[in-house]
């Protein structure tokens, strides 16, 4: 049968000066995806815009800025507020291919960003505000089960503790490195998250993919995770894990199950995952030992039993209608932390249908979780991870406000070591050598490098959240946390605002 | 301690830069029939061409002996060597004694006997001086014959017909450059110099040089050279460049022992305590033969020479013994070629290459799993990765299958291999 | 939460106390002319007492100090009371005329205990079933207040400059081993009589000069243990924070400041093992307990008398001791005014409670 | 004494060495100019070499006993007082008699003219040389290390 024409224009423009390009084909070489040609004759290069990602690859490491790569400069002139680009684009797409359409990262659809409608407190004179320049402000946090109430002895040398406390991750800043599986991404990009985490005093998390052997050393800065497809799951890989977390869903696809490719599934992956290497890793929609509360009680227990009750056990759900209800359930369940991923969230791959119309936004889903289980009385018994396209430190201060212990970050570590959010990071030939196995594109990450800019982001943003806090004439995080009436609403509904439990500004 | 070196080219230069290393202060005599500094040799026909300034023909400089605090004396020969009481005789009377003395006089040119020399624009291409002599004497030459068709005549070859000179090559030999090339290697080269105009004649030599009447005001001139095989071809200019043996004449009649070059151990001294040579005088240990050869090429007199400094001032440093190796450009097209590129023995595996159009040829030689010997025209780029594989006795066995690789380098080692190289060098 | 609006009651004031560790028991006087001296750090806005020892005939009944706006709300405030409590005695609270206290409310107190059976239904400790009624009275029941519920003590608040306050509930007429006083300065709705400080809650009567920015989540960590912060003052939850720490979670005094005033991390790595933990649990737990900004405050209960800073001692607390007696106040001028000469003088350092008890505690 | 050395694990052959070399050791040392205006174009000193995946970049390793500068037959390598191996192109006869003798293939002739060779100066004058500067992915890395 003969190749189908396509019918589609390319996404993007590139544009070449020829005063400056000398022809070094470095552009060519960092291409993954071939959108730049190298004319021997001509000793000239030229592009194939049909094939370009817009990654910026190019225009980057272009060593005479010759390069620019923007949106197509004619865009389909039958598109309108209905019949956007994208959307006949899509159609165009499945007509040619007949199935379901992929996508990576996070959303792009123009949900209302509820962060965006939310402005923070200052103090003005009748108390002062502190410099945290001059004054100590303390980010620590401890993620984990809380008792009620401590109970003590009281004797001559003092008071001496009976309560036992239930295990605790102890974060030097409330911000973690969120699920990316070892086969999303390179074995750099884990081991970058492992030294920045190790580095920044906080953690990283396996996703689903396993631990590699070499990254036990960062054990202690390791939460583990157990999901749908239980890859790389053996006794060492919980022993060697700070926490395990136990993986429902994801803000990105709920209610789907994940997908490797098999030329993915490279050696050191299917050792890794314990899969036969070159097979499609596939992760079911639902665990299959898991179709009630009860049966994640169990599972819960299980893996507390695996590991002596020495690590806390995280429950990971995805942003969903009555997550409220869910995340109460899972407390009572015996989670000691629930982590609530965002329709934000991003993903190595995902149907684009599912990513953009499935899910809430974590904003409203943190809110209602918070308030339902002080409601219940048990906030206490778990804390509480929000995850799902958490840009900034103002996004951070706001969730921490609104109710989170932490927030988990993803997009913004991968966008801090080259990301530029292509959303191609399912074809497996990133040219950032971020979402690649491709043995040539993985060393364009190198975890000297990525670590530093792991740990500078986390720093960066440790010091605006310092620098939030004093300016509410706070000191310790802690003070911060669900304390909403340092959050106030801007331009959002009555009902918007109660789900929130905030007070609209002025008010 | 005093030093004397006898002669002043790339051993002595050696022999210097070791010494000094070691021993700041002694004093250090060097003679030298050249009036020169050393120069480089190998450069004459490029300074022929005009390639080269005379400036740049000097290897080190004038400024060089004063900054190695060396005394000069140029231009003088030594023609004594009294072993008994350490003394050198100069030809000029005077005599200087030496604690130890480093023999470094090189090689002179072979001369066949010939019948009818003593005529002008007959003239041997061996020192700077030979080439300078070229020079002078070329206004009005035509066409040249060069006897011999080995490096030395090839280089004179060039050079002439590149100054517009039509050249004829006469060799002795079934083929040129033998034994630096195999037959392959010299056809291909042969064809690349006929291209250029130059005649080559093989398996035939000079007998007589035939030339005008002389007379008072000048001397006769050449006019034509008869062949052994009764050819005759008129010319104006012949250059005799058949080769150099070494120059052995200050050790006759001395204990020091010599076969076809001065006989040496592995610390370059001769059989007589304190005299060392060094260079192409000597007959030494070549690894890959593992007898002692004469091989007159410059890395291998400059190598012995600063072994032989070193010795000479104390230090214990053993030759490791050398090899063979050529690099030949002839008309911007390189050749290469090393150690046992063409064995006689059994035993050898021998993988080669030629592809025609490109004129590509590579040709490797193997035994028991190490790199014996190779012959390259044209890529080379990388030959010297495979010069180290000789020298270092690496075992190539498990990535044999690269070797023939036109781009064959450090990326076709095994990591490890290639981790050591390039992260302890 | 659910806010349909939020005016936190913010202020500025003065405080002072002492308590006379040998539980020797003096007049009025000296808390108001310390108070007094203090003048201008009060606006007139509030000012408020509350005294230790001074129903020593009724010192085994709970002492409800009451304000009611009008007779309805007092008539069914009484059926209430009446319907859970045995009322031994009850009066209308003795003031006397002056200009500036203006259209006083109806003030009465009354002498009580639970019904056994009543309380005995609801399962709850004497203690507890005051607080619930306490609680319900001050939320449910609409134009009635309970200034302060403990045994053999009481809280006397008003708007007004504290002298004033003092001087219309005739405090010289009372006598009481343990003194607290309070003058108010709100910037912002004029205050009420029940907004004035001291706040109380059984024995426990708290005088507040701070401001917490922690408001917001210690308001929703009390809720989250049933109680109903409805005043919008700091003062409020940290006296909710004392009764839950002290009386419900059985925490010491000491404890309870560590958890209001928490110690840093960089100290807490410092101390010796067996203490840095115990503070490190601390925190991990009762982080929410921490009241963060601030505060100075003045804590009396039935044994004692506690003063506090908060961790950053952003707000002025000054000691003193002259034999028996402990002093604490705003300022120095407050303890000079009342006890010239003075043994010793400090400022406490930040979130180092001061803790005076009395020497004996069954008086 | 200092060198510059390769991280074969994280070049990703974008050839960027290269070309900063060639500016560097280029007349108006502007990328440019230096590309499409100066004729005949500069030479660079290192060499990224490829095969398969794997790439890295050599340049000259400056030995201790660098045999280039024993085999030059005209002096045109020498060590400087850095200990660093340089090369006089006026006394290069483009013999090739370095490369024969270069164990690391770092020395390569011009590939327009046939003859003279150029190779790695460590970039004198400048602090760290430019190829370890310009590389993107600290492939290139300038220290010290012990000499086997």
């Amino acid at each position: 049968m003969a190749k189908v024409k396509s019918y589609i224009p390319s996404d993007f423009n590139i544009e070449r000066d020829p005063d400056k390009c000398i022809a070094c084909q470095v552009c060519v070489r960092q291409c993954s995806y071939e959108a730049h040609i190298y004319d021997t004759e001509e000793d000239a290069v030229n592009a194939d815009e049909s094939k370009c990602i817009g990654c910026q690859r190019c225009t980057v490491f272009c060593p005479t800025e010759a390069l620019t790569v923007g949106p197509t400069s004619n865009p389909n002139q039958k598109a309108n507020v209905h019949w956007t680009e994208k959307e006949i684009k899509r159609v165009l797409k499945q007509a040619e291919t007949g199935g379901v359409l992929l996508t990576g990262m996070g959303t792009d659809k123009p949900y209302p960003i509820y962060w965006d409608h939310m402005v923070l407190n200052a103090s003005q004179v009748t108390n002062p505000s502190i410099d945290p320049l001059r004054e100590p402000m303390e980010l620590r946090t401890y993620l984990g089960r809380k008792p009620d109430m401590l109970q003590f002895k009281f004797k001559d040398d003092g008071p001496s503790l009976e309560t036992i406390l239930a295990p605790q991750l102890k974060l030097e800043t409330p911000i973690l490195f969120s699920a990316i599986s070892y086969g999303a991404v390179s074995y750099n990009v884990c081991e970058s998250m492992a030294k920045a985490s190790k580095a920044a005093g906080t953690f990283w998390n396996t996703g689903e993919g396993g631990l590699h052997k070499n990254l036990y050393q960062y054990g202690n800065n390791t939460i583990v995770q157990v999901a749908s497809g239980r890859f790389g799951v053996d006794k060492s890989y919980l022993d060697v894990a700070a926490a395990l977390e136990i993986k429902i869903g994801q803000g990105a696809k709920p209610g789907i199950g994940g997908h490797l490719p098999g030329e993915k599934v490279t050696e050191a992956i299917s050792q890794t995952r314990m899969i036969p290497v070159g097979t499609d890793a596939i992760s079911p929609a639902p665990h299959h030992d898991i179709y009630s509360i009860e049966d994640l009680s169990q599972l819960i227990y299980a893996l507390k039993e695996a590991t002596n009750y020495t690590k806390p056990v995280c429950v990971k759900i995805a942003a969903v209608h009555n997550s409220a209800a869910i995340a109460s359930g899972i407390v009572r369940a015996g989670a000691d932390i629930i982590a609530i991923d965002g329709i934000r969230g991003g993903t190595g791959a995902a149907p684009t249908v599912i990513r953009d119309n499935v899910g809430i936004p974590i904003e409203l889903a943190l809110a209602a979780v918070d308030q339902r289980l002080r409601d219940e009385g048990i906030r206490n018994q778990a804390s509480i991870i929000a995850a799902g396209g958490f840009r900034n430190s103002a996004d951070v201060v706001k969730a921490i406000a609104l109710g989170a212990d932490a927030v988990y970050i993803a997009t913004a570590a991968l966008v801090a070591i080259g990301c530029t959010v292509c959303q191609k990071c399912y074809t497996g030939k990133c040219p950032w050598g971020i979402t690649t196995q491709h043995p040539q594109l993985i060393k364009r990450i190198n975890p000297d490098i990525a670590t530093e800019r792991l740990t500078n982001l986390l720093r960066g943003w440790s010091l605006e959240i310092k620098e939030m806090l004093g300016g509410m004439g706070i000191n310790a995080i802690e003070s911060l946390r669900g304390n909403r009436l340092h959050l106030r609403g801007i331009g959002l509904t009555d009902t918007e605002l109660d789900i929130l439990g905030i007070l609209p500004a002025g008010r | 301690m005093e030093y004397v070196i006898i002669g002043n080219s790339v051993a002595c230069l050696g022999a210097i830069e070791a010494l000094r290393s070691k021993d700041k202060d002694s004093p250090i005599k060097v003679v030298s029939d050249e009036p020169y500094p050393a120069y480089s040799r190998p450069a004459i026909a490029h300074y022929l061409a005009g390639d080269i300034s005379e400036k740049d023909m000097l290897c080190k400089g004038e400024e060089f002996y004063k900054k190695m605090n060396v005394e000069t004396i140029f231009g003088r020969k030594a023609i004594r060597l009294d072993t008994k009481n350490k003394i050198v005789t100069l030809n000029n009377k005077g005599k200087l004694h030496y604690d130890k003395v480093l023999i470094a006089t090189g090689g002179t040119p072979f001369i066949p006997p010939l019948k009818g020399t003593g005529k002008a624009h007959i003239l041997t291409f061996t020192t700077w001086d030979d080439a300078k002599k070229v020079k002078d004497n070329l206004d009005g030459v035509k066409k040249a014959v060069v006897i011999g068709g080995g490096l030395i005549g090839l280089c004179a070859a060039e050079a002439l017909e590149r100054l517009g000179v039509a050249v004829i090559i006469v060799e002795l030999a079934d083929r040129i450059l033998s034994p630096a090339l195999d037959e392959k290697a010299s056809k291909i080269l042969e064809e690349r110099l006929k291209e250029e105009g130059i005649k080559i004649i093989t398996q035939d030599t000079v007998t007589t040089i035939t030339g005008s009447k002389s007379s008072k005001a000048c001397k006769a001139k050449v006019k034509s050279v008869t062949l052994k095989s009764g050819k005759k071809i008129s010319c104006d200019m012949v250059i005799i460049a058949i080769g150099v043996k070494p120059n052995m004449e200050l050790v006759k009649g001395t204990d020091i022992k010599s076969d076809r070059g001065i006989l040496v151990d592995d610390t370059m001294q001769t059989n007589v305590k304190d005299i060392y040579a060094a260079g192409d005088v000597t007959q030494s240990y070549d690894f890959l033969y593992g007898t002692s050869r004469v091989t007159p090429i410059w890395p291998r007199a400059y190598m012995q020479g600063s072994i032989a400094g070193l010795n000479m001032a104390g230090e214990r440093q053993r030759y490791p013994g050398s090899f063979d190796m050529n690099s030949l450009v002839f008309y911007d097209m390189p050749i290469m070629s090393a150690g046992l590129h063409t064995p006689r023995e059994e035993g050898f595996e021998i993988l080669t290459k030629w592809e025609p159009e490109e004129k590509l040829y590579r040709k490797l030689v193997l035994k028991d799993g190490f790199l014996k010997g190779f012959i390259i025209v044209g890529k080379i780029e990388d030959a010297g990765v495979l010069t180290g594989l000789i020298k270092e006795k690496i075992n190539v066995e498990n990535f044999k299958e690269n070797l023939m690789e036109e781009d064959f380098g450090l990326a076709s080692f095994p990591k490890e291999l290639r981790d050591k190289k390039l992260k302890e060098s | 939460m659910r806010l349909k609006s939020f005016e936190k009651d913010i202020s500025g004031c003065s405080l002072t106390g002492f308590i006379h560790q040998d539980g020797r028991r003096v007049t009025g006087e000296d808390i108001m002319k310390s108070i007094a001296c203090m003048h201008d750090r009060s606006n007139g806005l509030g000012g408020g007492f509350a005294a230790y020892g001074i129903y020593p005939d009724f010192k085994d009944h709970y002492a409800l100090h009451l304000l009611y706006d009008s007779m309805k709300s007092k008539e069914e405030t009484e059926h209430y009371l009446n319907q859970n409590f045995l009322i031994d005695m009850e009066e209308k609270i003795p003031t006397r005329k002056t200009p500036a206290i203006k259209n006083p409310p109806i003030l009465w107190r009354y002498f009580l205990n639970p019904k056994r059976e009543t309380r005995e239904e609801a399962g709850l400790s004497d203690d507890d079933f005051v607080v619930n009624a306490v609680m319900k009275i001050n939320s449910e029941m609409d134009g009635a207040f309970v200034m302060s519920s403990g045994k053999n003590m009481g809280a006397f608040k008003a708007v007004g400059f504290p002298e004033e306050v003092g001087e219309f509930y005739r405090l010289e007429e009372y006598k009481a081993w343990t003194w607290i006083a309070h003058g108010r300065f709100p910037t912002n709705t004029p205050g009420w009589w029940g907004g004035a400080h001291p706040f109380t809650l059984l024995d426990r009567a708290i005088v507040h000069n701070g401001e917490i920015s922690s408001y917001g989540i210690n308001k929703r960590y009390l809720e989250m243990f049933g109680y109903k912060c409805t005043l919008m003052t700091d003062t409020e939850v940290m006296a909710y924070l004392f009764d839950l720490l002290l009386r419900r979670h059985k925490l010491s005094i000491p404890l309870a400041c560590k958890i209001l005033a928490a110690p840093f991390w960089t100290d807490i790595e410092r101390m010796e093992p067996r203490e840095q933990e115990l503070m490190r649990v601390l925190r991990i737990v009762y982080g929410s307990g921490l009241a963060n900004g601030p505060f100075a405050i003045l804590l009396g209960h039935s044994n004692g008398l506690v003063g506090l800073n908060d961790r950053v001692k952003l707000r002025p607390l000054v000691v003193a001791r002259k034999n028996e007696t402990v002093y604490m106040s705003s300022e120095e001028s407050g303890i000079r005014e009342i006890c010239p000469e003075l043994d010793e003088v400090w400022a406490p350092k930040a979130g180092e409670p001061v803790i005076a008890e009395l020497k004996n505690k069954n008086i | 004494m200092k060198k510059v050395y390769s991280k074969e694990e994280f070049c990703i052959g974008c050839h960027l060495c290269e070309i900063h070399c060639l500016v560097q050791h280029s007349k108006s040392k502007d990328i440019i100019k230096a590309f499409k205006k100066e004729f005949p174009r500069a030479l660079k000193r290192v060499h990224v070499k490829e095969k398969g995946h794997l790439t890295f970049a050599v340049q000259c390793r400056h030995c201790s006993d660098a045999p280039c500068v024993a085999a030059c037959l005209t002096g045109a390598m020498s060590k400087d007082e850095r200990g660093a191996v340089i090369h006089d192109p006026d006394k290069c006869i483009g013999c090739f008699t370095c490369i024969m003798v270069c164990p690391f293939g770092a020395i390569q002739p011009d590939k327009r003219t046939k003859r003279i060779v150029a190779k790695c100066d460590l970039c004198p004058g400048e602090e760290t040389p430019v190829c370890v500067v310009h590389c993107p992915n600290r492939a290139l890395v300038y220290e010290e290390r012990k000499e086997k």
